[in-house]
This record gives C-alpha cells, structure tokens and sequence, in this order.
C-alpha cells in the first residue's frame, strides 16, 4: 500500500521535504511511518493527523492515508 | 438553527473594521435580529518573547485548517445559539501592526457572542493547524528566524 | 500605565466599524504595540421578552454616568494592562438596529482584551446608571411601554 | 439645610419631579429624604446615590447634597 507523508513547520525543515509517498510492504502505525522517514527519535513535541484529522500515534494507516507530522500549533 | 459560518484564510493584508462593515452588510443578519456582536481582532506585535520582530510567516495546512475550523465554528454557532460567526485568518508573509485574525459573533444575546468569540480564539491558539515563524532583530542589526511556540498571548 | 481612556455619551446615531477604524487611526496606539483589540457591540433588536419593540428611550443620570465609566474603566486598564479603551454608548431615542453601545479594549494580549471587554460590558448592565424603556407594538397594532428589567441579555 | 433631589426612569414618572431642592431642618438619612418626597412605602427596587456616588439608604445626608432616587440599573 502506498501513503502520502506531509510535514510542517520544524519538521518539515527537518526532514527536508513537504509531501512524499511512500510504499509499506504491510500495515504499520503512525509512528511506524515516522520511524521510516526520520533517523531521528520519536519527538515529544510530534503531532500527528491521518486524512486532515488529529491521529494518535498508535494508529494504524490504510492505504491511500495522507499521514502528516507537525509541532504543536499555533493560531490566531 | 440558521446561523450562517463563514471561514477565509487569506494571503492579502485585511483591515478588520472594513471586513466587518463589509460583513455586516452583506450577511444574512436581519436588522434588529442581534443584540450583540463580540469581535477579536490579533495584530502582529513588533516583540515577542523580549525580542524585536521584524516580520513573521504563518504556515498552515490547507484543508485541515478550514475543517477544523467550520467544525469548531458549527459547533460554537449551536451551542451558542449565534446568528453568525465569520472568521478572518492571514497566511504568508506578515509584517508588524498587520491584522492576523478576525472573529466575530453575532447572536441575540451578550454573553453568547462573548463566549462564542473567546471559544473560537482558544480554538484557533491550541488546535487549528497553523504555524508561526518569526525573523528577529538583535541590537547589532543580525537577523535569525525561529518558530514560535505556542504561549498565551 | 499609559493607557488612554475614552468614554463618550452620545445622542447621535454611530456606526461601530466606522468608529472604530476612525479610534485606531486618531489613538495614540503605536503601530506594532498591540497584539489585540477585542470588541463588543450592543444592538437594538425588535423583539425583547417575547414582545415586538418599535423603539427605545435611554436615560441617563449625566455625570454619575460618565464618573462611573470613567473609574471602572481606569481600574480595568489597570488590572489588565491595557493600552487603550474606547466606550460609546447612545443615549436618548434609539431605533431597532441602532448601535446602543459600543466596548473596544486594546492590548499586547489576548486574554486580557477579552477580559476587559467583558469586564466592562458586565460593569455597563450592572452598575452604570443608564434606564430603559421601550415602546411595544401588539398585534393589534396597539402601542404599550415599558421600563426594561435588568434582566441577562 | 439644603439638599437638591434627583429622580431617575420610573421613579421619576411616579414622583412627578426630576430634580427639586428641599430645606431640612436637621440632619437626616437618604431614607428620611424619601420619606419628605413620596408616599409611598420604601420600593424594594430602590437605589440611590449622593453626590453621583452609590450611597446606602442610612448615609446621613449634609447641606448642599445631590441626592438621587432609581431603580435598578440596565446599560450596555
């Protein structure tokens, strides 16, 4: 199954890029996917959303997911 | 429940009482149908955090920003018992004194367009999908940039 | 404290984006100084407790009134370091869809915008020595008045 | 001594008077002023103020006074 990743703010520079799919030979969480695109620790800051809605990182994805990680946010 | 949401994030400058004259006009909102009207408007300070700012770029993630923010805004208009909620929101590249939010709720009543106005503010502060970052001045003229974290203010 | 005040009385009709825009502009506020400025507006509406109002008279007790705005106001930019605030409430014959009142508290922070906008409205219906009555219009086309309850609204 | 009366919304209507000035012949209370204007019983829904000031019903009242009968309050 193929999931597209995006990033934001301070992961995005990072990670180095916005948006990328990328293939899972089988069904992972979240926090999987983080582990394939970052060399880095799981952050304690990292937030996480699945199809534009926030996610717990225990989540599992499904094909054609749009995972996307970012920092705490910050509007208004 | 016919109360109207409107949600823009918008890459232009705005001035926010001509929004709301403009708004205002053009809504749906009967003559006479409100008693209240409670607004919010957030500016771009030129300090944050002790330091002087320069300009600032507002990050966000389209498409999730605007659900969570009509879901947020339909929820807050039912509870609240609002006749309209518009939300005004900047991206891009924002320069000191620019308006960044505008939120405004029109209901019948004062306190539910007051509580209705400051549910939507912590709303946007804690949960909508947007990200600042700040470039910053020291005394000796260098520049550098950093996210800004998320502080009451 | 530099905060400004400013409390008018007023028997003319106003437009609140109008003001406003025209306060920001004339103020001392300096361009950067202020993160935000959180609003209220009270309106006229046609119906109050289950009636149809055709208009209002406001009374007022000149001088105590002003008195009165004028301490709560200096002791709200105070407590919640203000930069400035503007109230503008109508008095005298008003019409459905008039402006009554308008509250504007500028600061370097949110919650205390909020606060003091609040604080200041709650002050307005509780303490400030402004009366209300109305004319009402049955269906019979008969015409009633009444002093208004302080009741929430 | 002399004390001026001012009279506010419906107790102004009831009292037929908005402003009057009446000689006292010894100190009193802002209740014995009421008493000297009215009729009637003390209205539970009675304010007043003394020299545009929110004052209790048993503050002794001195020459020169601006004494104010109202009902409860209603701005904003």
């Amino acid at each position: 199954m193929v999931v597209t990743v995006r990033t934001f703010a301070g992961f995005r520079e990072e990670l180095g890029f916005d948006r990328k799919s990328i293939y899972l030979p089988k069904p992972i969480t979240v926090e999987g996917v983080w582990e394939l695109i970052s060399e880095s620790d799981l952050p304690v800051n990292l937030l996480c959303a699945v199809n534009k809605e926030y996610a717990l990182l225990d989540k599992m994805v499904a094909d054609g997911d749009e995972i996307a990680f970012f920092p705490p946010v910050n509007g208004g | 429940m016919g109360a109207e949401v409107l949600i823009e994030i918008r890459q232009q400058r705005f001035d926010p009482w001509q929004e709301l004259a403009r708004y205002q006009n053009e809504s749906g909102l009967l003559p006479g149908s409100y008693g209240a009207c409670a607004t919010f408007v957030g500016a771009m300070r030129d300090f944050n955090q002790g330091e002087n700012v320069r300009e600032m770029v507002l990050e966000h993630y389209a498409g999730m920003t605007e659900k969570l923010l009509i879901d947020h805004a339909e929820a807050l208009a039912l509870r609240h018992d609002l006749l309209e909620l518009l939300i005004l929101h900047r991206v891009g590249r924002i320069l000191p004194n620019d308006s960044i939010v505008l939120v405004a709720a029109w209901s019948a009543h004062r306190e539910a367009a007051l509580d209705a106005c400051r549910g939507m503010m912590e709303y946007l502060k804690s949960q909508a999908t947007f990200w600042k970052k700040e470039t910053l001045v020291d005394s000796a003229d260098s520049v550098r940039q950093r996210w800004v974290d998320n502080v009451s203010g």
